[in-house]
């Protein structure tokens, strides 16, 4: 009975720990959370209206590698402040162009969207690699400059409960502070808005829209460069906001991730957002988990988990959230289906 | 003579929008490589596509050494191509075979070290089955959450690839590190190592994959169970009506999808790799992709899509020595062959082809996959 | 060596380990020192980029057969296939960076070792000095990479022989190229009230470095001189660890256009110059006595009296 | 009013598509103010293109279109409903998942600045106009809550929000109750008395024959005649349709029942939403005879089928066929004992529309030989899938080139012939037809009747799901009627007469 005991003891203690660090995980998990989100995001427009986008890593990739050639190229001749802001317009407009190449294939050329995504993807990879080689390493070495994070007065960041909170949110870098927005602005669009009507209607059942006069296409075209403009958003944030720096395939997977956050929030942006932040703080966890180890059994315990596992966590904790906790979610009807204008042309 | 020539035109039919992506990706990567040689220290250089797809060519086929290394790094893609393609057939995407062929060539290493005194004819099967083994319950794991609870296999396949690099590493370093070595690894192969046929290593693994191109084809074309999978990819619900198990069927599906891509990883690992690290990487994985698409999901077409992948990897490294073409070039080359298939509408355009077969159609259960259905109205 | 029989210098083309060629760590760097070292002798440099483990033995080959007469490999991982090609090929000289050999070693083939842990060490008396609330932290790559690990320890002694009592919080995150991670770890670390922070994670601990400066804390690089190469990073980076990769390679191509084939493990260290640490920044004023430590140390190692890991 | 200038005008429209079907050649078409307008045609014929180029949803090869006399050109549906064209499609265009306001004013949505939504305002006309056409509707519930009938009304209510003027209704009829019939018939002549002109397409002769003003009949995409609805009947307008003479009513003869077959006692089953679809059925079916189920759509059926024949978990109750226990025995193992199951849905069920016709007709025995043999009977036997392709197309008269064009290739009505008789084995114990006939014109309905009488009186038991009254009436032995999962009551065929048949459908009689 002693086992039992003990085993209730250290979860209990595991409780407390978790309620103790929880201080440590809050101001990190945001930015952990902020491709993700934009990722996500990019998913939630384009799956909306019906186009599915598995190409949103190849998207970031490229966006994050743009952003930092410009960065780069310009940091010199317009000073680091302009060079910055015009090296997240490229990214956003990169990931617009993109995105851009994307409707055309899958709306007008009504290519498979799986396989274009795909096609998306390597591409992205062999592109920024190859130009990396051909152009930024025989340039030396040098930093596009990275965007300084915003820091609350210490008086506001230590205010009991509502402190760490507000430091999760607003002690970060702009592009960071910025998803909260684009989620409220975007959830609202969605669902109050004219647009947001008709991304839901083509999304579900473009004929009918059609049949009221809704250009199926038009729509589909301007969610997806719409979307994938937020894919370049979250490009420009690994390179400008987070390191400074560009190397090759450092999305790392950050796009699918993004499309588990997307579908674990049901496709709405508060949802996805949501899912974003969840796998963040999973990643969080993994990393306070090894820093902070609490005294005693739970703490040997805990030292005596292999760091892979840590890191293996947030790929482990979506698989097991796709397949119990979010089940059999239902997508926008229409979604991944290609439009046909019969009797046409 | 009529007959041949009937022939040559089914076979034009069914090949030439392959043919034609392929010479138009060439085509376009051409001007890819002549824009940016603007930043290399020779400057604009308009012949710099030859240079680079000769030594790609004479890498690749130029000599006995060449064709050898053709065929080896195409076996393993000629696998995880029908992996994918397999998976397809079912409507199912499988991007996990990255991870499946990790856990393949892994749990072959182990095995084959642990037998690497006993004799090749017992010990490089046992490694083998190790490694399709392993690949299968890798695929198993993503079929069976699809089945049962419709967590999408494109999600959770990639996931589970991140999962099997990291928890590798883990057992590497922390069950079967070998002693003896200055960094985390399996012990020597030895026995295991399968036979090398002729000189410069054309191992068991290549006639081995090419069997498999005919096993698979048999599979889908002869028997129930193909015709099963088949069905429950082209409209699950007509499949669940005719009495077939979509559940079983799925899992079934994705776990022959693993272990095709497992028996990838134990042919890499025995015939050329020899031992497991952490930090070997599966681009196999990925290019088994393009392979499945370029091959259109039929197994003989994945043969040669396979052979010429295998070729691109074998001349990459001459181009790279003669030119100073970057070997990113062949992904790109890659993106554009798929993006050609994907639209072959632009081939038809530019090379004024009709009425050939459309090579996606037979694909286009992938993307429905995605959301589970056709939306009200949308069924012609 | 066979070399300038052809006419045209030595023919000396790299191997990258698997991935990339610009990863600001040791394949970069390995190619600048192949670079460096063709210049010195007058010979062509050439690299090849590995995409898989499993494409290791036909690009060494393909170097073999075009009649290369020296070839660089990089990475403990093609050790095992620079070995192999070594033995069959016994006129062209083969270089392996970070690649440990064991006997028989053959005579055209030498090793090229670092002693992480003295750069370590040195950059361990650094951040034992400077903290002021007496926790320092660490963010590793891969806890399974030998030289990561034998930085950190030399760190970690260092600063606990340098003031005893301090606490030096260690992270592996796994990982050399998830710059969020980096971050978020070393934001961890600040939280702890750790105040300076050295990186051994590749992107990762770029991402570690800005989350030290925008904390407005101390950061340590590694390698080479993070200073130059993560300009972003200036404002906080005090020293970096210096493992000196370039010059190493260099100098084995210069080695073998003097005296010929080059074997066994050679190890690059304070005795050779091979490790070190950049100059001192960011610290007005530089804290009394800390120059003649490091240099102490450096002498010590020189001399076999400091052991940086007992 | 026949002599008023007509409103619509259609001159010389013809529409060949890229497939090559000739469906629309030459066709004149003149419609009056405040007029019902009736399109008769065989499946196939070329109604919905004809609507569907008027909607600007097809364009036309040649041929004229003038609205109040004036030549027009319609490339879209916006440009229809700006001259005054409303379209109730043969398939809903509506959104399930939208609230009914935001169907209704989809497109022309009322806006404040910023583009956001004003449903308020929205919801209060609609119910403004809901009340003029004597609807009764809450424009915040989703269409998927509607009944059918009720999601028939938005769709009316779609066009007239729009001004229609020309309100185009295909098919709006199949799937309604008598009940629902009668009260559509209701708003369309409201419409009418206010000035509407209004084209109705149906197949049911009898509907068309009390509703329109002027029947024009479209046969192989010509129009073949016009009739007023006093200068003809049923049988005339079929001949037209179809060429030939057709019998409407079947002759069913007389039935020998046998040893009872199908024995279904307290069944219960859920709903894809988990709501109880199914309380308790009890029924049973004899060998030779055929029980017809009529019910209101939505009130139990589809999940009933799919209980028996396997593809809907039973949550209660039995199901035994022949003295087999089958409740929860599977789809493969259903099929050995003897049932067979003509589907709702060919295209979601019933075929593989990519596959060749002689593997769609092997489809549900696929893996018995003679299909399949070999080592472990996994090899499939093409020749014996090739032969049985043959012999059914020949005697189900299945028009289609050759058994290997895809089954995707062939018209709706040579579709369902295609699953009619892969279905109709010969060693039948029991057939489960739902909505048999649907959509089919009175040709194909002929034929199919007749088959179904001869496979009773061969001896199979045949359960019959219809949303067709008059279908489930003159095919049936015994009618029971279906109201809210649960069997309320039995006819024998002699005393199923339609207003009784259909009072039950619609309240469910005492118990409801
Ligand atoms: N988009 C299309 N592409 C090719 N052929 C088509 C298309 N739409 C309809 N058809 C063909 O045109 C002909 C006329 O079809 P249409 O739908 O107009 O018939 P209908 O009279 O409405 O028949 P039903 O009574 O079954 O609704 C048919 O042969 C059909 O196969
Ligand atoms: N895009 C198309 N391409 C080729 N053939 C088509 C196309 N659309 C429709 N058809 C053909 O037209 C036929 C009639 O189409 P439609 O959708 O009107 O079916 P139907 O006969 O009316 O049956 P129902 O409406 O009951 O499903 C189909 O069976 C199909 O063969
Ligand atoms: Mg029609
Ligand atoms: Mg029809």
């Amino acid at each position: 009975m002693d086992a039992i005991a003990t085993f209730f003891r250290l979860i209990w203690e595991l409780g407390v720990y978790l309620f103790t660090v929880v201080p440590d995980l809050l101001p990190i998990i945001l930015a952990l959370a902020t491709p993700l989100a934009l990722g996500a995001l990019c998913g939630v427009l384009n799956e909306r209206s019906g186009v599915v986008n598995i190409g949103i890593e190849g998207i970031m990739l490229m966006a994050a590698f743009f952003a930092y050639l410009t960065g780069f190229a310009l940091h010199s001749a317009v000073g680091p402040g302009a060079s910055i802001a015009l090296g997240i317009l490229v990214a956003i407009i990169v990931g617009g162009l993109l995105g851009l190449a994307h409707a055309w294939l899958t709306v007008s050329v009504r290519a498979d969207q799986i396989i274009a995504g795909t096609m998306m993807n390597i591409a992205a990879f062999g592109v920024t690699g190859y130009l990396n080689r051909l152009i930024i390493t025989p340039s030396g070495l040098g930093g596009a400059g990275v965007i300084a994070p915003f820091h609350l007065p210490d008086a506001v960041a230590n205010l009991p409960i509502a402190g760490p909170v507000l430091v999760m949110f607003f002690d970060q870098g702009p592009i960071a502070m910025s998803v909260l927005f684009i989620v409220i602005a975007l959830q609202f669009a969605l669902f109050r808005t004219r647009w947001g009507l008709r991304t839901r209607a083509v999304g579900e059942h473009p004929k009918a829209a059609d049949t009221v006069g809704i250009d199926v296409y038009r729509q589909r075209y301007l969610n997806v460069i719409l979307g994938c403009g937020l894919a370049g958003l979250a490009g420009a944030f690994l390179t400008l906001e987070s390191t400074g720096s560009f190397q090759n395939g450092m999305t790392n997977g950050r796009g699918f991730i993004a499309l588990a956050a997307m579908i674990f929030g049901r496709w709405t942006p508060i949802g996805a957002f949501a899912g974003a932040l969840l796998f963040g703080t999973a990643t969080a966890l993994g990393v306070v988990v090894s820093i902070r180890v609490p005294e005693g059994d739970l703490g040997n315990i805990m030292r005596s988990i292999p760091s892979n596992w840590y890191a293996a966590l947030p790929y482990l904790m979506t698989i097991v959230i796709l397949a119990g906790v979010v089940g059999r979610s239902t997508p926008p009807a229409a979604d991944g289906v290609a439009y046909v204008k019969e009797g046409k042309g | 003579m009529s007959r041949l020539r009937q022939a040559a035109r089914r076979i034009w039919r069914v090949a030439s929008i392959p043919l034609l992506a392929i010479v138009l990706a060439f085509i376009v990567a051409a001007f890819v490589i002549v824009i940016s040689s603007v930043f290399t220290s020779t400057g604009l250089d308009v012949f710099l596509p030859l240079g680079a797809y000769g030594s790609l060519l004479a890498g690749a086929f130029g000599s006995g050494t060449g064709i050898v290394n053709t065929l080896v790094a195409a076996a393993p893609l000629i696998l995880g191509g029908l992996a994918v393609g397999l998976g397809f057939k079912a409507g199912l995407f499988n991007i996990g075979v990255a991870g499946q062929f990790l856990v393949g060539a892994f749990a072959a290493a182990v095995v084959g070290a642990r037998l690497a005194d006993s004799p090749t004819v017992l010990a490089a099967p046992a490694a083998m089955v190790a490694g399709a083994l392993g690949g299968a319950a890798f695929g198993f794991i993503p079929g069976f959450l699809k089945a049962r609870t419709g967590a999408h296999e494109v999600v959770t396949t990639i996931m589970l690839n991140n999962a099997a690099v990291l928890l590798l590493t883990w057992a590497v370093n922390d069950l079967v590190r070998a002693p003896g070595f200055s960094f985390p690894r399996t012990g020597e192969i030895g026995n295991s190592a399968l036979p090398v046929l002729l000189p410069r290593n054309l191992h068991l693994g290549i006639p081995l994959a090419v069997l498999f191109v005919f096993a698979v084809r048999w599979l889908l074309d002869r028997t129930t169970i193909g015709f099963e999978i088949r069905t429950v990819g082209q409209n699950p619900n007509a499949a669940r009506y005719a009495g077939m198990r979509p559940v079983f069927v799925t899992t079934l599906t994705m776990t022959l999808s693993g272990l095709l891509a497992g028996i990838a990883g134990a042919i890499q690992m025995l015939g050329v790799i020899g031992f497991y690290a952490p930090g070997i990487t599966a681009s196999v994985g990925f290019d088994s992709i393009a392979v499945a698409l370029l091959g259109r999901s039929d197994p003989i077409g994945i043969l040669f899509a396979a052979i010429l992948f295998g070729a691109f990897r074998a001349g990459a490294p001459l181009m790279q020595i003669e030119t100073s073409v970057p070997i990113e070039i062949i992904d790109i080359i890659q993106a554009l062959v798929i993006l050609f298939l994907a639209a072959d509408l632009i081939v038809r355009r530019v090379f004024r082809v009709r009425s050939t077969k459309p090579v996606i159609s037979e694909l286009a259960t992938v993307a429905r996959t995605w959301a589970g259905g056709t939306p009200p109205g949308g069924a012609t | 060596g066979g070399g300038g029989l052809l006419g045209g210098g030595l023919k000396i083309g790299m191997v990258t380990d698997i991935g990339q060629l610009e990863d600001k760590s040791f394949n970069e760097f390995s190619w600048k020192g192949v670079q460096d070292g063709a210049s010195a002798v007058g010979g062509t440099a050439k690299n090849i980029v590995t995409k898989d483990i499993a494409d290791y033995k036909q690009n060494i080959q393909s170097f073999v057969d075009q009649k290369y007469d020296i070839i660089v490999t990089v990475g403990f991982l093609i050790g095992t296939e620079t070995t192999a090609a070594a033995k069959a090929n016994p006129n062209i000289q083969f270089f392996g960076v970070d690649q440990f050999i064991a006997d028989p070693i053959p005579a055209n083939y030498q090793g090229l070792l670092f002693n992480e842990a003295q750069a370590g060490y040195l950059a361990g008396i650094v951040a034992g000095t400077i903290t002021k609330s007496n926790k320092i932290g660490a963010v590793g790559g891969r806890e399974d990479v030998p030289p990561v690990v034998n930085y950190i320890k030399g760190y970690q002694n260092a600063a606990q022989a340098t003031k005893p009592g301090v606490q030096v919080l260690v992270n592996y995150v796994g990982d050399f190229n998830a710059p969020d991670k980096g971050e978020a770890s070393a934001k961890t670390m600040i939280g702890q009230g750790a105040d300076v922070i050295f990186q051994v994670a590749g992107l990762t601990g770029a991402g570690a470095l800005r989350a030290a400066c925008s904390a407005k804390i101390w950061g340590i690089g590694v390698d080479v001189d993070q200073y130059q190469s993560l300009p972003d990073s200036k404002a906080c980076i005090v020293t970096s660890a210096e493992k000196r990769l370039q010059n190493a390679v260099r100098d084995g191509i210069k080695r073998f256009k003097d005296k010929g084939k080059q074997s066994g493990n050679f190890t690059n260290d304070a005795t050779n110059d091979g490790i070190g640490y950049s100059p001192l920044r960011n610290l007005n004023p530089v804290p009394a006595g800390l120059e003649d430590k490091l240099k102490q140390a450096l002498a010590d190692m020189k001399s076999g009296k400091l052991k940086p890991v007992p | 009013m026949g002599d008023q200038p007509p409103v619509l005008e259609m001159r010389g429209i013809t529409k060949r598509f890229p497939t090559g079907t000739l469906a629309n050649d030459a066709i004149d078409l003149e419609v009056r103010p405040g007029e019902i307008h009736a399109l008769l045609g065989e499946n196939g014929a070329g109604k919905s293109t004809l609507m569907n180029i008027l909607y600007g949803l097809v364009t036309p090869d040649a041929g004229e279109i003038r609205i109040d006399g004036q030549p027009v050109t319609i490339h879209d549906p916006a440009d229809a409903i700006a001259r005054g064209i409303g379209m109730v499609h043969q398939h809903f265009m509506l959104i399930p998942v939208l609230a009914v306001a935001e169907n209704v004013v989809l497109g022309q949505e009322i806006v404040r600045p910023g583009g956001i939504l004003d449903l308020g305002e929205a919801a209060a006309r609609i119910n403004l106009l809901a009340k003029k056409l004597g609807f009764d509707i809450d424009p915040s519930s989703k269409i998927e809550e509607l009944s059918v009938g009720q999601q028939q009304r938005v769709e009316i209510l779609k066009a007239i929000y729009r001004n229609a003027r020309i309100l185009v209704l295909d098919e709006p009829t199949a799937v309604l109750t008598p009940q629902e019939t009668r009260e559509i018939f209701e708003v369309l002549r409201r419409l009418r008395a206010e000035g509407a002109s209004i084209i109705f397409i149906s197949h049911k002769l009898d509907e068309v024959l009390e509703i329109a003003d002027r029947i024009t009949v479209i046969r192989r995409g010509k129009v073949v005649g016009s009739r007023r609805p006093a200068e003809t009947n049923a049988n005339d307008l079929a001949e037209l349709m179809v060429g030939r003479a057709v019998s409407l009513r079947v002759d069913r003869g007389r039935s020998h029942p046998g040893a009872s077959m199908l024995e279904v006692t307290g069944l219960r089953a859920k709903n894809d939403r988990g709501q109880d679809a199914l309380q308790g059925i009890d029924l049973s079916v004899r060998a030779g005879e055929i029980v017809g189920i009529a019910g209101v759509a939505g009130n139990g059926q589809e999940e009933l089928v799919e209980a028996l024949i396997g593809l809907r978990k039973p949550t209660g109750g039995t199901i035994r066929l022949g003295g087999h226990d089958l409740t929860s025995a599977s789809v493969d193992r259903r099929r050995d004992r003897g049932m067979a199951f003509v589907p709702a849905d060919r295209h979601k069920y019933g075929l593989v529309l990519t596959y060749p016709l002689d593997d769609n007709l092997a489809l549900t025995r696929y893996g018995d030989p003679p299909f399949a043999g070999g080592f472990a009977g996994i090899i499939r036997n093409f020749r014996a899938i090739a032969e049985n392709a043959i012999r059914l197309m020949k005697e189900f008269d299945i028009r289609a080139p050759d058994p290997k064009v895809p089954a995707g290739t062939l018209s709706g009505g040579n579709q369902q012939k295609v699953v009619v008789a892969r279905e109709f084995r010969h060693d039948l114990k029991l057939l489960v037809l739902d909505q048999p006939t649907r959509g089919l014109d009175v040709g194909s309905i002929e034929f199919i009747h007749k088959q179904v009488i001869g496979r009773r009186d061969g001896g199979a038991a045949v359960l019959l799901i219809s949303a067709e009254l008059d279908e489930v009436l003159d095919l049936s032995d015994r009618v029971l009627v279906m109201f809210r999962g649960r069997i309320v009551g039995t006819f024998p065929a002699e005393e199923a007469q339609r207003e009784k048949v259909g009072l039950l459908m619609a309240t469910g009689g005492a118990r409801a």
